[in-house]
């Protein structure tokens, strides 16, 4: 199995970061329909911060680099989305320990203990239409294509592209759900018929991921 | 967009501006944490209360800081909890010995930074409790959410917790009578136009000029349904229903009551909606000691009302007589 | 049209019963003249004073009745003088033996209403002044019109000369301190949409949603020009250069500044407004003394706002520090 | 030349009331272009009131019949209407004196001395672009009508419609004229290039006692 560097991983968080501030008029008009139009701007106020902070951080592990991406999330970011971005960077960041050569398992650990984190803080799972029905989906789909080996499973744009399309998929079927969590769990069953906000962020981003891959530095 | 407004990243800071110099000798503006104090907070002989939430709902809760009232109100931007570092930050600014209580409005983002800045606090030997409020009866079913969001009702938390803690009541105490007061107050709110957040720059819903939302909290989300545009008499039937019928509130209760305006609707119409819902409760044998007409807790520039009930006893009837002064009741 | 609203031919009297219903212990609603009193008034040891207009400027004049401010207001239905008989009746209901004040803002309708109820009142031997309030400076040439209107500035008459009639000066002495106060006060207005008056249902005017409406009053009659909607700063800018350059207020001048709000712009604006007018006066070298930034005046639900300057001296800054109680600012 | 009688008078004020109350919306969304537009409500709130009262006033002359009118006019509407057209009616009744059959001449002389009134109360004169700028005109064409003799001045049906399309020219007219007195002026040179309410409802009221005339009682 080809191991991912910490060059990829740099380059998988300098893409949600620049994808989160690209879009932020995006996102928030996704999430007016049925919530409050913040989350684009949030989001974007907290990667914004990332971006510019993106020399300064401890680059010493993996973990530590994560460590400092899911401070500034967590403590700088308003509303749901800060402390629950900020937690699963944090829990991301937990789960690579020491390690540094990254691999396409690591990816899966990472993402699998981001969604937990996000479930222990947003007391929240997967079918509430948030942001983990994308998210699970998508792990899914990568640990399944990692461990089915093979030729594809060592190819990373290959991943990249199977999580993507997982996320997306995942993100579209949020349309037909009502929230459970969350601001548009207050408006009932009015929340049917739109995608989860959340969700849409995550899977724009593994898109993102996975049409830039090739051309990553 | 139709707004008084620069950058709408400025939003926030300017108006924070704008209020601190209304109030140069009664409050502080704090820009690297985007929060008001009250001048000469913390007391060492004071509980000091603090309450924090999105911004757009002003007065709420920075033109709340004052006598009597908050020692510190830290905002998030439009509609957006404090980032945790906010709340933080405020908690130890205003670290009286007698401890800190935190007035948290219950919504998933705010519960998250206030326990995160609780947590960090109480590592740094701060005395912290906090109190939710959630009086909104429009959210039924607790069960699918993470129950009651709270609204306007809010006020009344804040104004007998302040009272209390002005007397010199303990931390133990105040938290006491904010858990009462919550536990006895109940509001119900409506829209008849959506609201623009400045980042958006356009309304958050479309609503056609005869239909109104019904059930709507403070952040300009759509309500729990979608009616037709009534008279003022049958609006304000709905909303008293939905609140006397929750807790209930029954013939022979003492009450307040409050008619909130959510920003866009003039005082003329809340005294006339205040005027109906005041003989709507009286038919009903609820008897209205105190009322509160005007804007309390709002959603930036939307058109509509709520309407709060707090059932009296003499402990609450008695703190919220005592004085207090702040930003939008000072001569 | 989206409003509270029964009949809205019963919105001004439906308004009133609200408000004395909210205010037990302090107003008096009599519905023959549709006049809102003070509790206690008329008071032999003190002048009267009595505002009335038209209605739709709520909390002017009828929300400003209380201890310190007026004794009476006689409002007209909405943006209509009120009938002389009614001014007649108020008068007389307040007629005190040592006087009564009449505030009006300068309208040709007002005026006439009060002529004719001052000539009545006088046949009654009731000692009657009247002071015409015309603080307005976007009506620029006065030989053309019937001169300035009065707008959000006569707050600031109210406040002064209810403040000197409640320590006990007579007639005289009060006209002579509203004549100072409106001598020295200057207000500029401008809307960012039009208003709906009850009655009409709909729109004064249409506003396209890149446009402003630079100097109205306070009926929601259309400014005198219309502008492209742009930076608070630099629509503020314009306001503030409008009132200081009228009197003018010159370096060095200790001065009180509202902001007022027009309606439907709701307090955070407001605030945000009122940090960019303190800059630009301070940059001025004017020195501002005190702040009011809320709803003072207004056009029922006109989004928009109005900048005032008083320039101050020892006595009118006192009178302005006086405590004083009404509807919208008791706890 | 023909007398009218006092059933003459009450029809006009009969008329004039009603048309008031007929055409609030009208008049106003004409007072709502460059003014608050509430002339139509301020005149329906007042004629109503005499409308209703109508069987009580004093009939002893016409005089004492007008003044009854105006009494009720000017007290109890509000705006600037109330105290114009109060003082238009107590004027008018003055001009009358003791008089009880009324020619064409006396309704010259009521409408003259109605102008004059509501030039002094309203501190205004012809060209203002008030009310004035249709009721003078009228009164003028009136008089033309009335003096000139022969058969058309003998037949107040004739006078009538003279005096109806006088005033509806006159309050067309004002559309071209900048406003000088009244809330209109504040808009400065905005006014121009719509007619002003109180004319046009001057025109209004003068073409409907013109359309009845030939059916009154
Ligand atoms: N309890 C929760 N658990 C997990 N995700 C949540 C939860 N609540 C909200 N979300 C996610 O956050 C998104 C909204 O974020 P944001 O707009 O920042 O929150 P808000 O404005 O409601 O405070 C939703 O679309 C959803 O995906
Ligand atoms: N000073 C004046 N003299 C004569 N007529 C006037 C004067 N001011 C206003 N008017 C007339 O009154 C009409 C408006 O009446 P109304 O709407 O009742 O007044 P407002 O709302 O301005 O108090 C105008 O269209 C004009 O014809
Ligand atoms: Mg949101
Ligand atoms: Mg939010
Ligand atoms: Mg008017
Ligand atoms: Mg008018």
């Amino acid at each position: 199995m080809q191991k991912t560097t910490d060059q990829d991983l740099e380059f998988v968080v300098h893409t949600i970061a620049g994808t989160a501030v690209a879009n932020e008029r995006e996102f928030c008009d996704l999430d007016a329909v049925v919530g409050d139009g913040d989350f684009g701007y949030s989001l974007a106020r907290g990667f914004e911060i990332v971006l510019a902070d993106w020399e300064t951080f401890d680059r010493a592990t993996p973990a530590a680099f994560l460590k400092k991406v899911a401070l500034v999330i967590s403590l700088r970011v308003g509303g749901t989305s800060g402390p629950l971005w900020g937690t699963a960077f944090l829990r991301a960041a937990a789960a690579l320990g020491g390690r540094t050569d990254l691999t396409g398992r690591d990816a899966v650990a990472m993402l699998r203990a981001a969604a937990e984190g996000i479930k222990t803080r947003g007391r929240s799972d997967l079918g509430d239409k948030t942001l983990l029905d994308a998210l699970i989906p998508m792990t899914d789909a990568l640990e399944q294509a990692v461990d089915a080996g093979g030729p594809r499973s060592a190819d990373p744009a290959a991943l990249a592209r199977t999580a993507a399309s997982a996320a997306r998929t995942a993100a579209d079927a949020t349309t037909s759900m009502q929230a459970l969590r969350g601001r548009p769990s207050y408006t009932g069953e009015r929340s049917i018929g739109s995608p989860d906000a959340g969700a849409v962020a995550v899977a724009v981003m593994a898109e993102r991921v996975a049409d830039t891959w090739p051309a990553r530095p | 967009m139709k707004k008084f407004v620069n950058d709408p990243k400025n939003f926030v800071p300017e108006m924070l501006r704008g209020l601190a110099l209304a109030n140069p000798d009664t409050l502080t503006y704090e820009p690297r944490h985007n929060l008001i104090m009250r001048a000469g907070a913390p007391r060492p002989d004071k509980v000091s209360v603090v309450q924090g939430s999105g911004s757009g709902h002003e007065p709420a809760h920075v033109m709340c800081v004052g006598k009597g009232m908050l020692d510190a109100a830290c905002p998030g931007d439009v509609f957006s909890a404090p980032p945790a570092d906010y709340v933080y930050e405020t908690v130890k600014l205003v670290a009286s010995p007698r401890g800190v209580l935190l007035l948290v409005n219950n919504y998933t983002g705010d519960r998250m930074a206030f326990e995160m800045a609780e947590e960090l606090a109480q590592a740094d030997d701060v005395e912290v409790r906090t109190l939710y409020v959630d009086d909104d009866v429009s959210v039924q079913d607790s069960t699918y959410t993470v129950g009651r969001r709270g609204v306007a009702g809010n006020f009344f938390v804040m104004k007998a917790v302040g009272a209390a803690a002005e007397r010199g009541a303990g931390l133990d105490e105040v938290h006491r009578i904010g858990e009462k007061v919550n536990s006895v107050t109940r509001t119900m709110g409506m829209a008849l136009t959506a609201c623009t957040p400045p980042a958006k720059g356009s309304p958050l819903f479309e609503l056609p000029d005869d239909e109104i939302e019904m059930g709507v909290g403070i952040h300009g989300e759509p309500g729990r349904k979608r009616e037709k545009l009534q008279s003022a008499d049958e609006m304000v039937a709905e909303l008293v229903t939905a609140v006397v019928d929750d807790l209930p509130y029954a013939s022979g209760d003492g009450v307040a009551l409050m008619v909130n305006g959510l920003g866009g609707t003039p005082i003329s119409e809340l005294y006339l909606v205040h005027g109906l819902a005041h003989q709507q409760l009286t038919e009903r044998g609820i008897d209205i000691h105190r009322s509160y007409v005007g804007e309390y807790c709002t959603s930036l520039d939307m058109a509509g009302a709520s309407i709060t009930l707090v059932r009296l006893d003499d402990e609450i009837e008695s703190l919220l007589t005592d004085p207090a002064e702040t930003p939008i009741r000072v001569f």
